[in-house]
């Protein structure tokens, strides 16, 4: 199931922490290093972040698949940058020579993308999508914003076994897809259908609005108040990104 | 392809996200009250349409449909494909929380270009209509592809150049695999629903709700 | 009409684009503590009937008077959505929140209500419908039964006078449509219920009309009016076999040889509309 | 096991992530011919275990003959699905074409059966389900019972030795019911009809299983099975109150408890046996 959200349950310390308070850690991680250059402070980023995984226990076997996934564009960029990038050389096979310019740089993108995307994934993934939506409204992102984001979450699933039942309609109707225009033809028939389905779906849950006494403003109940813990866990995270940006600037002079 | 966390450079995320931003905006204008249903729902229905593979000679690609996404949504396009993209972040770590500016505008951008292309011709029956429609699929994902080449090669122009310009490569075949799906699925939805066409104006649909 | 009256439609002129003339002059009343059944084909208008009553469509013409008053302006349309509570016929349409908990708070708190209210509103009204523990749950995950049950409490939260009930047996396994009956005759008041399913507007339903395509063409008590076999098959519809059953059929059941007024039930229905 | 028997399961293991041991042995038979009722509450497996016959999902263990081979490669599923016509539960899942033409089209010209052979074969089918005049229209806006109906065209468009209906009655009108119930006594052959409708499964059925929690729990003649009260309510289901009327309600065999039955009176007026 594309849509299973396999780290979302869990009983680890991340999985308890407030939805809210692992947004604005995730956000503040995410861009500090994402501004970061220094391989040895990188390097500790992942660290860090490879903590955070093991904290949030998470079924290893998922998670490495994920994270193979995840470093597929970082793979097709190793793919190139060692031997695109001018510099000192280090190796050479016939026209291609790879430089060590070219190599750090790729560690470095890999060191970067993989602290953030680690962390992200123990901050973000151990909350259900729901709550991640649900914080997100608490961030004060505009209520349209929210709104569409909610309906989006709540009817993803629904839609997704709707194409997963017509994908088995036209299985058992002998399709065989191939390089064709009818293969095509019946892709782009199905998804139609979603749209179409979607659409007259939407025009319904408007109606429910409606008749519940909706006015456009979006009325929610409270947030369960933020824990001492929560406010700790999210300090923390930000101290560590305080302390990786003094080392870069330490290294960098 | 949605370009992953920590490759691109500060200033062309920074610029990825004002340029996000403004679409948002506008577009969040665009949406009258009781048309945010239809855009939440509408972009959940994009998203697992985009998770579609369709095969391509041996190998398979799976959707972006972005062309599509821009053509029935106008300037709805934008909170569209950010909401799609943020639920990729947090569901898949496709992206990231850093790159959603950039790829929501590589994304979103072309698709509005075609909307504003050729959004007016889609309902015009014949020959017309599907050259529209298959060039407003094809070209968004060009155009995608362009953008994506230019956020890597405005990060660092010496190294990126062959990874730029093996991405361009690999969107030719999607490029045209898309137009040919959003062509049929143009006739699709103007068969069944014409209601779903892009508005001749402005005309704001008339919604019978007191 | 009756002074109780709730609810009355007179001379209700609607049509849509594809089907001009749907309801051409149609009289319609539900008085209060009516559990009034709406049967009909599909196609016969009992959809159009419920969207018109709950204000989603505006009749063309004729009067529509409901708790007293006319309704015409938007604040009417809006304190008539308020008082009339809507049971969707898919229920994953009208669970539109991530929880149980925010769909059934999401009327109250559109209606004024103070987040602690609401809280409390939403317990009882879980509570009350044997779901307490649901409060939590993702609206998504839960089974057809269950979400019709969330469903309701969602209608019920705003405290309507009126609840109108469309198709609520459809997809339910039997034993969710008993716990439905249940709650359903628990809650009381006036309802008002579409349904294919005759069995379940016999167990729900004191009176009963029969919709043929945009027009009443009968109405009367439950039994007088399910029991007419002529009349059910002239219409599209059937005799709920409970009532053979018990024997109380209106008409020879075999070859429907015309009704029979050996009952006494006072069925008001047209009998030049048959044959 | 039946010299005649179409398809086998024995001792299928099945189950999902969330639900590990849905199906622990089920042994599960249909031969030539059967027109065979599974009826059981929501959740009981009537739907994994169509999904299971029809190739969509693999036991875990266990053995599946079908059509007088062991089903376990690719080509035997493929093979499998060509032979068992499978009808949705929500036809709109099914029915993905902008035209009804199209849509029963889709299935035979996957075959690799030729344009003329096709069209043949989509005016035969739909004429066959009294659809003739519907070949042009557009699927998506048709009725419930219109869908259904389509829906089975291009089931039998591919000529499918079985027949699997999943709730095929839900939603459907009286009249459309019928019409189905009509249609389904025509085509004959072999069919395996999952439904909550007791009173459809009857008008259909000869041979019913139960199902309750991913096990079959009785397997009989229809009106032996459906008449069983006690059993029926054990596991959450019904007796058809047709059957009541005919007084045939059986007594207490199961479960050792005295049933009462439903409607005091079983006395019922002489009716045609039931086919």
């Amino acid at each position: 199931m594309a849509l299973a959200e396999p780290f979302s349950t869990g009983n680890s310390l991340l999985h308890r922490l407030d939805p809210r308070a692992k947004l604005v850690a995730a956000i503040v991680w995410s861009v500090t290093l994402a501004a970061l250059n220094d391989l040895r402070v990188l390097l500790l980023g992942v660290i860090c972040a490879a903590v955070l995984l093991v904290a949030a226990r998470l079924n290893l076997p998922r998670l490495l698949q994920r994270l193979l996934v995840v470093n597929i564009f970082i793979a097709f960029l190793w793919l190139f940058l060692p031997w695109s990038t001018g510099g000192e050389a280090v190796a050479t096979w016939g026209p291609i020579t790879i430089t060590r310019e070219g190599l750090l740089l790729s560690l470095q993108l890999t060191l970067r993308c993989n602290a953030i995307v680690w962390a992200c994934i123990a901050l973000l993934g151990t909350s259900r999508l729901v709550d991640v939506a649900q914080a997100l409204r608490a961030l004060r992102v505009p209520q349209k914003l929210v709104l569409i984001l909610f309906f989006c979450v709540r009817y993803i699933q629904s839609i997704h076994d709707e194409y997963g039942r017509m994908a088995a309609a036209i299985k058992l109707r002998a399709f065989k897809p191939r390089t064709t225009f009818h293969t095509y033809r019946t892709y782009a028939n199905l998804v139609g259908l979603l749209l179409v389905r979607g659409h007259d779906r939407a025009d319904r849950v408007h109606e429910a609005m409606v008749c519940r006494g909706f006015d456009g403003r979006l009325r929610t109940l409270d947030h369960r108040r933020l824990q001492k813990r929560d406010i700790a866990a999210a300090a923390l995270l930000t101290g560590l990104t305080i302390i990786l940006v003094v080392f870069e600037c330490l290294t960098t002079g | 392809m949605h370009i992953a966390e920590g490759v691109l450079s500060p200033p062309v995320l920074i610029g990825g996200a004002v340029i996000t931003l403004a679409g948002l905006a506008y577009g969040l204008r665009s949406i009258n009250a009781d048309n945010v249903p239809r855009v939440g729902v509408m972009s959940a229905a994009l998203f697992v349409a985009s998770l579609i593979h369709v095969p391509v000679g041996v190998s398979s690609i799976h959707l972006l449909l972005n062309g599509l996404a821009g053509l029935l949504l106008g300037w709805a396009v934008f909170p569209a494909v950010f909401v799609a993209l943020l639920l990729q972040t947090i569901l898949f770590q496709f992206g990231g929380l850093t790159t959603l500016g950039v790829n929501t505008a590589t994304m979103a951008l072309p698709a509005l270009l075609c909307y504003l292309l050729f959004g007016r011709l889609l309902r015009r029956q014949g020959a017309l209509g599907v050259v529209a429609s298959f060039l407003g699929g094809a070209l968004a994902v060009a155009l995608a592809g362009v953008l994506t080449a230019a956020a890597l090669l405005l990060s660092n122009a010496e190294a990126f150049t062959t990874a730029a310009a093996a991405l361009l490569v690999a969107h030719i075949p999607v490029m045209l695999v898309e137009g040919v799906i959003c062509a049929f699925c143009i006739a699709f939805l103007r068969t069944v629903k014409p209601r779903m066409m892009p508005k001749p104006r402005n005309t704001r649909e008339r919604v019978d709700v007191g | 009409m009756p002074d109780n009256g709730l609810i009355q439609l007179e001379d209700i002129h609607f049509g849509y684009p594809q089907r001009r003339h749907l309801f051409a002059g149609i009289n319609f009343h539900v008085s209060g503590g009516d559990l009034l059944g709406v049967v009909g084909a599909n196609g016969s208008g009992k959809t159009t009937l419920f969207r018109i009553l709950v204000g989603l469509l505006r009749p063309h013409r004729g009067m529509f008077n409901a708790f007293g008053r006319a309704i015409q302006s938007p604040p009417d349309y809006d304190e008539l959505r308020r008082r009339i509570g809507f049971l969707f016929q898919d229920s994953e349409d009208q669970l539109f929140c991530p929880t149980v908990k925010e769909d059934v708070a999401f009327g109250p708190l559109n209606l004024g209500k103070s987040k602690t209210e609401t809280l409390r509103i939403v317990e009882e009204t879980l509570a009350s419908l044997g779901m307490s523990g649901f409060a939590d749950r993702i609206s998504y995950e839960l089974s057809g039964g269950e979400k019709r049950l969330v469903a309701l409490a969602t209608a019920l939260a705003m405290q309507p006078d009126v609840l109108l009930l469309d198709e609520p047996a459809s997809g339910l396994d039997p034993r969710s449509k008993r716990d439905l009956v249940e709650q359903l005759a628990r809650i009381g008041g006036t309802q008002v219920i579409a349904s294919h399913d005759m069995e379940f507007v016999r167990a729900t339903c004191r009176r009963v009309i029969v919709m043929d395509a945009g027009k009443i063409v009968a109405d009367g008590p439950t039994d007088a009016v399910l029991g007419d076999e002529s009349l059910m098959l002239h219409h599209g519809l059937e005799v709920p076999h409970s009532l053979a059953a018990e024997g109380r059929i209106a008409t020879d059941h075999h070859h429907g040889s015309g009704p029979s007024h050996g009952h006494g039930h006072g069925t008001s229905h047209e009998r030049q509309e048959h044959t």
